[in-house]
């Protein structure tokens, strides 16, 4: 049984002007010069801070500035408007969103749940994740209060084979030794980045902040070199399965993973017998024929199963129309439950986790926990420009991040994130992680609602 | 203050606007485009002219067709007209820039823009904003606008309690001391008043300066119990607990120690400087035979109040208010996710229950196949922005909605959503701070919510003649007054 | 390398003989939505067979916790006679009930019995269970109940053969393979009859040995009434009021109890997890037919119990896992063992409230058991209770005033029964300590039944009672040969003070027997007949025999305490009613005299208020009487017969420093909620909801608290002799001042709020201390058990008597340890002393007396202050786009 | 070492990025470093010298045809700032022709790329102007 959990926010100011969302334009030749100024009155006196970065070409008030419009309205001669920060709409692609990269940035920052008033100002409902809520619970039954530890809501989950049942002797005891289980806080483990990892910096950011949050961080043997090692426990070496036993990379590791191949029962009992204790898990790439080889590696013994989407959280398959991670994993899910062996194998699921409500909602969906990427590289200020793909400069210097100052933005963004699942389960009434997995009764479907509501109100088919 | 519409201007010296009007060096100070344009934009300031009041410049479009576009007419050319690039910056999809300033502007002048915009719907794609009302093939018969009735009541289920008609279908959803300033607070409970509906308290205690309105206030009893005495709730016609809001379903709040000002302090019994929580549920209320209980508290309280019980929507809805109404509840409130004024954390306004529009309809029907519809009152909240807002709820199935936001808006919220950064408030209505509240005054923020209510009623008034119908009460649950823009 | 095929255990050849049947009868597709709703739950175990007529009581008494849209009972333990059968059918047949929901369509037993009963059971008898004759004779019963007929059966021996056979269960008892056909058949039957047809027409109430279920459309103990259950006998009773939440119910199906094999069980509470927890069952080829949460629960039970196989302890375990500080204090071998269950069966484990009662034959080992298990963060209410003697009797329910109920209606038939048990308690869910669950075990013992009551573990836990004198209450009060002497004594010191009384009662205790102690009684009350004074003596006095814990000798507590109550209620019932001559200060009324109700005349003062008919809530509640008459200008009142009424003291408004209530009886929940300034004493253990924003005054309760004690209360002095349950003190601010003697379950003074205790602000006095039986006080082994203590506090202090540090970091959650100095004593120690005299709990003696060593009070008390959280005081850094606010603008 | 030209472009009149550039000037002869402003109007001449002051060689606005500016008058502002800006670099003795700016217009795509072409030869032309340029 874990301590109570709790990851410490430090705040780590960004090393670059964030790019902001708002452009402010300001006509000073028309300026009356009053005396009292409405940039002086400015509530967050984003004008007296205001700073040029010749460096990335930012002005920080873009970064600053709330939108309350106050100077705009007061200026008696109207010399200030402002726009959209045409910088900020380019960020990101279409998946990963510039609200997505702010609302990384924040968190990384500060370590803080994003809070605002007013009320949602997003979308009725979207595509992926956002095609789905999470339910609360009221009257019938508590929500659980464990935001800031006033209720113990555990975040822990087991990972690798797990027992249908035991069978206990006379006195009591398991009969068997149970199978080797690797025990981790909170269900996040950090992903092999799909771009971004240049230099040593950002891999160790990781494996620090892994550490420091009692986690995982897969690790490949093209980025694995002998600094690594004082974070053996943390690291998973995703290998090509006739790796070597004896690599190095392979000593003191609690858990491997493999790529899926259709020989790989052999390889993972070469591994196993070499060393019992050590979590095999197996990579397979998420599309129509996942569930039938998650089912048969289940049936064949396997510990793990880790599917992974693209990037964007699309399937593998060709054609256009690719299930999103969301609707993929809840087909393997159920499917292992109708083969009645679901509760054997743990299943982590990585591609397009971008926000901490993804988290919960992947878990719903049938993960046991989840593998995340580019939200890391996004907390090292990343701005998802993927110059780098190309060999181009990076315009935040992530060759010369501070490998500690790395780290704790990306603990901060972790403790955000770990404190979202709580309030989310808080609502649920749910007090234990794992048993959120799959409970797709406390989820809510767009379509399902759709359905039922409008459905059945005005008839017939959606357009 | 009367009751009557009054023209009451921005506090802000630009207000903002759909075009963008820029008087160039040109000018003359001729003052032509004053007698051009009908609409008021240009004015003269002494001997020269003023910065022009582009927020009412109806557009090119509207004005090369009456003649009136001053652009053209300027001898000296010293005038442009564009689409104001500033509302790029402005809104959001629920509350576009469009639906903020027609808000703004009914709020000004009870009245719907002159200006070519958007005041019904905003641009979320879904729910509300893809639901139009249907009016039926053949013309009613004509209702004059004086015998239509707007009115509804609250207690239906003729026990012992208060008989409260209401003269729109409408009250005040819940803000606290110390999350508003007091004028903020006064100004709607004056609205309110003025309207024959309610106000509310909130949840952090009942100020002295809202005991006038006592007639016309509910009082909150929230999970973190602030405030709440037996005094309180003895004070008032309704009594609303609050289980759950549609901004943070489930989840409590906190008041952070350096908000927790002395007054502040006071109100809520705490101590100065100290951080005050709300637990997520009621630790008295585990099971719907807890929440009869707690209910049953209330009236052991006063006797004669109404009960309303403002749950949010999750996917039990519909269990949720027919336990409510079973435990003895007048008043079941729905709140819906997508609402709120309050801060609360983005990850639950987005993610958690369900929106308001699947809820209304579920929990009526479920009602009605109870047999007790007729027995409860019906209210929805969270995302009502505008009376076209209020007459789709109620024709999916509630009586009548809460309003917050848009009082806001009225009040000239941006919705910057910062509620709190700093000193609080950039516009002086959520704020603590002295200097800040000082930016309103009573009247004015009394007679701009009064007025966005009078324009409100005008256009529920104007579409009940259109759909034939004599009492806002007829619309209940008549989804076949609605259609849906994804469906044939 | 383990791989999926092993060696095949019996669970596993049970599992997959499931699968295969369910190729033949596929279940209803798709989870469906679970029916939701709350409930009350009631149960006893008796060494005795008692009639059903005594749950009818207890049922009663819940009527509020359910709404009359459903209500069960089941049994278990019968005498052979009753049901027509000889003994050895009794106790190897399977009672297999079945309902059949529309008693008008006769076809459905023939089809039933053609399909499912003839072809593969042997029936020893069989009848339709009988009735009265119409339900409408019952008030209230609005759905006719289903008629029911019973089987003894056992499985023909050919058909178990050949099912043994094609199965596989050769590694299976044969009586186990005939319980799993039994299973298989019924839920066929079930989805033939129930669940998969357009109309619902039969299904299987229970089909256990010498155990049987019912459950109709109505209030539970209208059960009894239908089917004529009053004098019909059995060792165990459980029932059920249920609250659908949803009105419109036409058939029992999803009443409780469900059942398993051999067990009925009834639940309180709503799963937070129940879809999880149905595909838990789903892939072990279990499937829930009724689509309630209970069902599942039995399902669950059952699968743990009968087909994997698993210990009491290990089941409870597998349901409610033990975590945080609890597990820390197991011993490492149980750790090691528990962990295994948590990894393996944490899907199945339902998270959210649940309380469950459940009622099992266990004919493999010739006992009967009554078992009571809560979740881990005890979310509903429960009370255990123990009554050893002669007869004994466990229970278990929601509510205290359903055992008080039970045992009052026992007690009328059987005089061996007191109305008072030896014991009282809360289970502590998912703890080291007792596992959160109780059981009570009938067993026979050298030929006669007795019943141990143990905890998950296994313990044992007795009442000290156990060996003390029977009382025999049906003999005539006689004189003690000592007659004139106490007389003389009485009579003397009623002249000095109540005090005196009662230390010399107390003190001639020891001596005396159950006939002198009830002559005294009823001495005093003749006394007591003399005058007001007399009569306010005589009440005090007694009230503190009532109240104070003493040596009472070689008696029962529960009988002493029986006699003493029996004089109050005496004293109570002969104040004159308001139609009765004008007699000094005290008035009566009642329930049929409260229109009489008037303004206090001609120094008329107290009210004494028979609680007894009075409504629990709403218009014709005596909480609300207790108003209209303050109104009127009555300050002092006396309030006795409580059967949970709420309420008390809830409406007077603001400013009532002049009022002062005294509560006797089974008081109940909300008491004395948003009170402004009085005083209430609580003669007795009290409910939940107590002081909820209490605002000033001062409360004393002469015994426990229940759940969420002092929610969100804003001031007031109050003082608890006894435990408190979980979360008092939730959300309190302003200046509440609490002695609790006791200790609490979990999760004191969460969210505290009540500034600086040195500049007006509130605390906590924390003195986990117990009385032993013979009234000494004794350390508990921990001031303080839970894991949670002070969690997210702002404000004021606990002051926790902990001599032996007990207490650690880990349990606190927002408040560290200060040190205890000397303005903080002198700070509490008014209330000490306060608490010593309302209580008898010595400050020199009792609380700064350790080991027998004085101590100074910095060695015994600690203080836990809040700590300020940055997260929390709201001081960020000028960057942060948003800040966290108001919890509601 | 190749020019450094930093080129603050109007959002609203044309969307071109690095890889655009490229195609317009092959050869790659200079070092290009945009900034997109949501109109040119944001040009502030502080920032223009700043970015020369920093190492840049010549600055680019560019901006919205004549009349199309959605602030109305922001090309308008921002060429006044191009002049003031160069008049301050000539007396600080760096030249007068350092900070160009375009007004291109959607229909003509070649303005922009001659534009460009200018700036890349005037660049050249002059070399950089700070002598110990690394």
């Amino acid at each position: 049984m874990p301590k109570k959990y709790h990851i410490k926010p430090t705040p780590a100011a960004p090393r670059f002007i964030p790019v902001g969302r708002s452009g402010i334009i300001d006509w000073e030749e028309d300026c009356l010069k009053c005396t009292t100024c409405v940039k002086k009155r400015c509530l967050y006196d984003v004008y007296k801070n205001r700073a040029y970065d010749a460096r990335t070409l930012v002005d920080s008030i873009d970064y600053q500035c709330k939108n309350c419009f106050s100077c705009i309205q007061n200026c008696p001669r109207g010399v200030l408007s402002k726009t959209i920060n045409p910088e900020f709409l380019r960020m990101g692609d279409a998946y990963w969103k510039p609200d997505i990269i702010h609302n990384t940035w924040f968190q990384a920052e500060t370590g803080r749940i994003p809070v605002s008033g007013a009320g949602y100002r997003g979308p009725f409902s979207g595509p992926g994740f956002d095609a789905m809520w999470t339910d609360m619970s009221e009257i019938v039954r508590p929500t659980r209060d464990g935001i800031h530890g006033r209720e113990y809501i555990s975040t822990a989950i087991d990972i690798g084979r797990k027992q249908h049942h035991i069978e206990f002797d006379a006195s009591g005891a398991a009969r068997i030794e149970m199978p080797p289980l690797v025990e981790i806080p909170l269900p996040v483990i950090f992903n092999p980045l799909p771009f971004g990892n240049i230099g040593i910096s950002v891999t160790l950011s990781m494996a620090a902040a892994a550490r420091q949050i009692g986690g995982l961080m897969y690790v490949t043997p093209e980025t694995y070199a002998p600094f690594l090692k004082p974070f053996m426990s943390q690291l998973v070496p995703l290998i090509p399965a006739d790796m070597d036993v004896n690599a190095p990379m392979l000593q003191g590791v609690r858990m491997v993973e493999l790529h899926y191949a259709p020989d790989i029962l052999a390889q993972v009992q070469r591994l196993k017998s070499h060393c019992s204790e050590r979590v095999v898990s197996i990579r397979v790439p998420l599309n129509p024929d996942a569930k039938t080889i998650t089912a048969a590696l289940t049936r064949g013994g396997v510990e793990v199963v880790h599917l992974f989407a693209d990037y964007r959280g699309n399937e593998f398959v060709d054609g256009d129309s690719p299930r999103f991670v969301k609707d993929a994993l809840r087909d393997v899910h159920t499917h292992l439950v109708n083969e009645c062996i679901r509760d054997e194998v743990t299943l982590i699921v990585s591609g397009g986790i971008a926000l901490a409500e993804h988290l919960p909602k992947a878990i719903i969906c049938g993960a046991d926990g989840a593998a995340i990427d580019l939200p890391l590289l996004i907390a090292l200020e990343c701005r998802v420009c993927k110059r780098c793909v190309t060999g181009k400069s990076c315009p935040v210097e992530l060759q010369n991040l501070d490998p500690a100052y790395g780290a704790q933005r990306i603990v901060n963004l972790m403790c955000s994130w770990w404190s979202q699942l709580i309030e989310l389960m808080g609502a649920m009434g749910i007090r234990d992680v794992r048993r959120v997995r799959g409970e797709a009764g406390r989820a809510m479907f767009f379509e399902d609602l759709e359905r039922d509501t409008f459905g059945a109100i005005f008839g017939g088919q959606s357009k | 203050m009367t009751a009557e519409i009054k023209k009451t201007a921005s506090r802000f010296r630009h207000t903002i606007g759909k075009y963008r009007v820029v008087r160039g060096r040109q000018c003359k100070s001729c003052a032509g485009c004053v007698v051009t344009c009908p609409h008021g934009v240009h004015f003269k300031a002494g001997a020269r002219m003023g910065t022009p009041r582009d927020y009412l410049c109806v557009g090119p479009d509207i004005c090369k067709q009456h003649g009136t576009y001053c652009v053209e007419k300027c001898p000296n050319a010293a005038l442009s007209v564009a689409i104001n690039p500033q509302i790029k910056a402005l809104g959001d999809f629920r509350w576009t820039a469009e639906l903020l300033m027609s808000t703004w502007y009914q709020a000004e002048t009870g009245e719907l823009p002159t200006v070519d915009m958007e005041y019904r719907v905003g641009n979320s794609g879904g729910g509300f904003d893809k639901l139009r009302l249907k009016y039926p093939e053949t013309l009613p018969s004509e209702i004059a606008a004086d015998d239509i009735d707007t009115s509804i009541e609250l207690n239906k289920r003729e026990d012992n309690a208060h008989r409260i008609t209401i003269s729109l279908p409408l009250y005040q959803g819940g803000m606290s001391f110390g999350s508003v300033s007091d004028n903020t607070m006064i100004s709607r409970a004056k609205a309110a008043m003025l309207w024959n509906t309610f106000g509310c308290t909130g949840e952090g205690g009942y100020p002295e300066f809202l005991y006038p309105f006592d007639r016309h206030m509910i009082t909150q009893v929230a999970t973190g119990l602030f405030g709440v005495k037996e005094e309180t709730v003895q004070r008032v016609r309704i009594v609303e607990f609050k289980y759950a809001q549609g901004a943070k379903p489930g989840l409590g709040g906190h008041l952070l120690g350096d908000k927790v000002t002395e007054r502040v302090a006071k109100m809520r019994e705490a101590v100065r400087g100290s951080a005050l929580f709300s637990p997520f549920p009621f630790h008295s209320v585990y099971s719907v035979e807890d929440h009869k209980k707690h209910v049953d508290w209330i009236k052991a309280m006063n006797p004669k109040a109404l009960v309303s019980v403002k749950v949010s929507t999750p996917a039990d809805v519909d269990m949720v208010a027919i336990g409510s109404y079973y435990a003895g509840a007048h008043i079941v409130h729905l709140d819906g996710s997508y609402g709120g004024t309050g801060a609360a954390p983005d990850i639950a306004k987005k993610n958690i229950a369900m929106p308001i529009e699947y809820a209304i309809p579920k929990v009526h029907r479920f009602l009605v196949e109870e047999g007790v519809r007729d027995r409860v009152t019906l209210i929805a909240s969270g995302g009502i922005r505008t009376a076209h807002d209020i007459l789709k709820a109620i024709a999916l199935g509630a009586d009548g909605v809460v309003e917050g936001t848009a009082g806001m808006v009225a009040l000239e919220c941006t919705r910057c959503s910062s509620c709190e950064s700093g000193r609080g408030c950039p516009r002086g209505i959520a704020t603590t701070d002295p200097e800040l509240a000082e930016m309103m005054t009573v009247e004015w923020g009394a007679q701009r919510v009064y007025n966005l209510y009078a324009s409100w009623r005008k256009q529920i008034v104007a579409e009940l003649r259109k759909l034939g119908m004599r009492s806002i009460r007829e619309l209940v649950g008549r989804t076949d007054c609605l259609r849906h823009l994804d469906y044939n | 390398m383990r791989t999926y095929s092993k060696e095949c255990s019996a669970a596993d050849s049970i599992l997959a003989s499931r699968r295969r049947m369910l190729h033949e009868f596929p279940p209803p597709s798709g989870v469906k939505v679970e029916e939701e709703g709350g409930c009350g739950v009631t149960g006893f175990a008796c060494s005795i067979p008692v009639g059903g007529k005594h749950i009818f009581e207890p049922s009663k008494q819940m009527h509020n916790r359910g709404n009359g849209k459903g209500g069960g009972i089941a049994a278990v333990g019968f005498e052979p006679e009753a049901l027509g059968v000889s003994r050895e059918v009794l106790d190897t047949h399977y009672m297999l009930q079945i309902a059949l929901i529309d008693p008008q369509d006769k076809s459905v037993v023939r089809a039933v019995e053609e399909e499912f009963i003839l072809p593969y059971l042997d029936i020893a008898t069989s009848e339709m269970i009988p009735t009265i004759d119409d339900y409408r004779d019952i008030p209230g019963l609005d759905v006719q109940p289903p008629d029911v007929m019973r089987y003894f059966v056992r499985v023909k021996p050919g058909v178990l053969h050949d099912f043994i056979a094609s199965n596989h269960f050769e590694n299976l008892k044969p009586d186990r393979a005939e319980d799993e056909f039994m299973c298989q058949n019924a839920f066929k039957l079930n989805t033939r009859f129930y669940s998969t047809l357009g109309d619902k027409k039969a299904f299987v109430m229970s089909h256990g040995k010498n155990m049987m279920i019912l459950k109709i459309v109505g209030y539970a103990e209208l059960v009894a009434s239908y089917y004529r259950l009053e004098d019909f006998k059995s060792h165990i009773w459980i029932a059920h009021q249920r609250y659908p939440t949803k009105g419109r119910v036409w058939h029992p199906g999803g009443a409780h109890p469900f059942s398993g094999m051999h067990e009925a069980l009834v639940h309180n509470g709503d799963f937070a997890n129940y879809h999880s927890v149905c595909e838990y069952l789903k892939q072990r080829n279990l499937y829930p037919l009724f689509h309630t949460d209970t069902e599942a629960s039995v399902l669950m039970l059952d699968l743990l119990n009968r087909v994997y196989g698993y210990p009491l302890e290990y089941i409870i375990e597998a349901l409610a896992p033990t975590t945080e500080a609890d597990f820390d204090k197991l011993p490492a071998d149980k750790q090691k063992v528990y962990r295994a269950i948590q990894a393996a069966h944490i899907h199945g484990s339902p998270d959210g409230p649940w309380f469950f009662i459940i009622a099992r034959n266990d004919p493999y080992q010739n006992q009967f058991q009554l078992i009571g298990i809560t979740d881990t963060a005890m979310l509903r209410p429960q009370v255990f209770a123990l009554q050893e003697g002669d007869v004994q009797i466990g229970l278990v329910c929601s509510e205290k005033q359903a055992i008080d109920a039970t045992l009052d209606s026992l007690a009328k038939e059987d005089p061996r029964f007191c109305t008072v048990c030896d014991k009282y308690w809360n289970a502590r869910g998912g703890s080291h300590t007792d596992g959160g669950a109780f059981v009570f075990t009938v067993k026979s013992e050298n030929g006669a039944m007795r019943l141990t009551c143990t905890d998950k573990f296994g313990n044992i836990r007795t009442a000290a009672a156990k060996d003390k004198l029977l009382c025999d209450t049906t003999t005539a009060v006689t004189r003690p040969p000592e007659e004139s002497y106490i007389r003389r004594e009485l009579n003397r010191l009623f002249q000095t003070s109540a005090v005196d009384v009662f230390q010399y009662v107390a003190t001639a205790m020891l001596t005396w027997d159950y006939d002198t102690l009830r002559w005294g009684c009823s001495e005093i009350t003749t006394i007591a007949a003399r005058g007001d004074a007399e009569k306010a003596l005589a009440i005090e006095a007694l009230t503190l025999l009532n109240d104070r814990i003493f040596d009472v000798g070689d008696k029962k507590r529960a009988w002493v305490l029986w006699m003493i109550r029996g004089a109050l209620k005496d004293i109570f019932a002969a104040c004159p009613a308001f139609d009765q001559p004008a007699g000094g200060q005290y008035r009566y009324i009642d329930f049929k005299t409260r229109k009489m109700l008037r303004a206090p005349l001609n120094g008329e003062k107290i009210l004494v208020v028979y609680a007894r008919e009075f409504e629990p809530e709403g218009d014709d509640c005596d909480a609300r009487l207790l108003c209209d008459a303050h109104a009127k200008g009555w300050k002092r009142f006396i309030v006795y017969g409580y059967r949970g009424q709420r309420f008390t003291g809830n409406g007077f408004g603001p400013d009532t420093g002049d009022v002062r209530i005294d509560v006797y009886g089974s008081s109940g929940d909300y008491l004395a909620s948003g009170i402004d300034g009085m005083e209430i004493h609580v003669h007795g253990n009290a409910q939940d909801q107590l002081g909820q924003i209490m605002k000033d005054g001062k409360l004393v309760v002469f015994g426990d608290v229940g759940q969420t004690f002092m929610y969100g209360a804003k001031g007031g002095a109050v003082y608890i002799m006894g435990n408190a349950a979980g979360r008092p003190l939730i959300n309190a601010v302003g200046r509440p001042r609490v002695v609790i003697n006791g200790t609490a379950l979990d999760y004191l003074a969460e969210s505290f709020m009540a500034g600086d205790p040195h500049a007006g602000g509130g605390f906590v006095v924390l003195n986990g201390m117990t009385f032993t039986d013979n009234g000494k006080l004794m350390e508990l082994s921990t001031p303080y058990p839970g894991s949670n203590l002070f969690s997210l506090a702002s404000g004021g202090a606990i002051f926790a008597r902990d001599p032996h540090q007990k207490l650690t970091e880990d349990q606190l959650n927002g408040g560290e340890f200060a040190a205890f100095t000397d303005a903080d004593w002198n700070l509490i120690l008014p209330y000490l002393k306060e608490n010593e005299r309302l209580f008898g709990i010595s400050i020199e003696r009792d609380l700064l007396t350790v080991n027998g060593v004085p101590c100074t009070p910095q060695e015994v008390y600690r203080k836990v202050k809040a700590v300020q959280l940055t997260v929390l005081t709201g001081v960020q850094k000028k960057s942060d786009p948003a800040a966290k606010t108001a919890a509601d603008v | 070492m190749k020019p450094q030209i930093v080129l603050y472009c109007c959002t609203n009149s044309t969307t071109f990025s690095g890889e655009d550039i490229e195609k317009r000037i092959p050869g790659n002869l200079a070092d290009f470093k945009i900034s997109r402003l949501p109109c040119s109007g944001r040009t502030d001449t502080l920032y223009m010298v700043r970015a020369i002051e920093n190492g840049a060689d010549m600055v680019m606005v560019i901006a919205c045809p004549d009349g199309c500016c959605q602030f109305l008058e922001g090309n308008r502002r921002a060429r006044m700032r191009v002049r003031y800006a160069n008049r301050l670099l000539a007396e600080a003795g760096i030249g007068d022709d350092r900070i160009h700016m375009v007004n291109v217009d959607p229909a003509d795509d070649q303005i922009l790329t001659t534009a460009l072409q200018k700036i890349v030869v005037r660049a050249l032309d002059m070399g950089p102007w700070l002598t110990t340029s690394s």
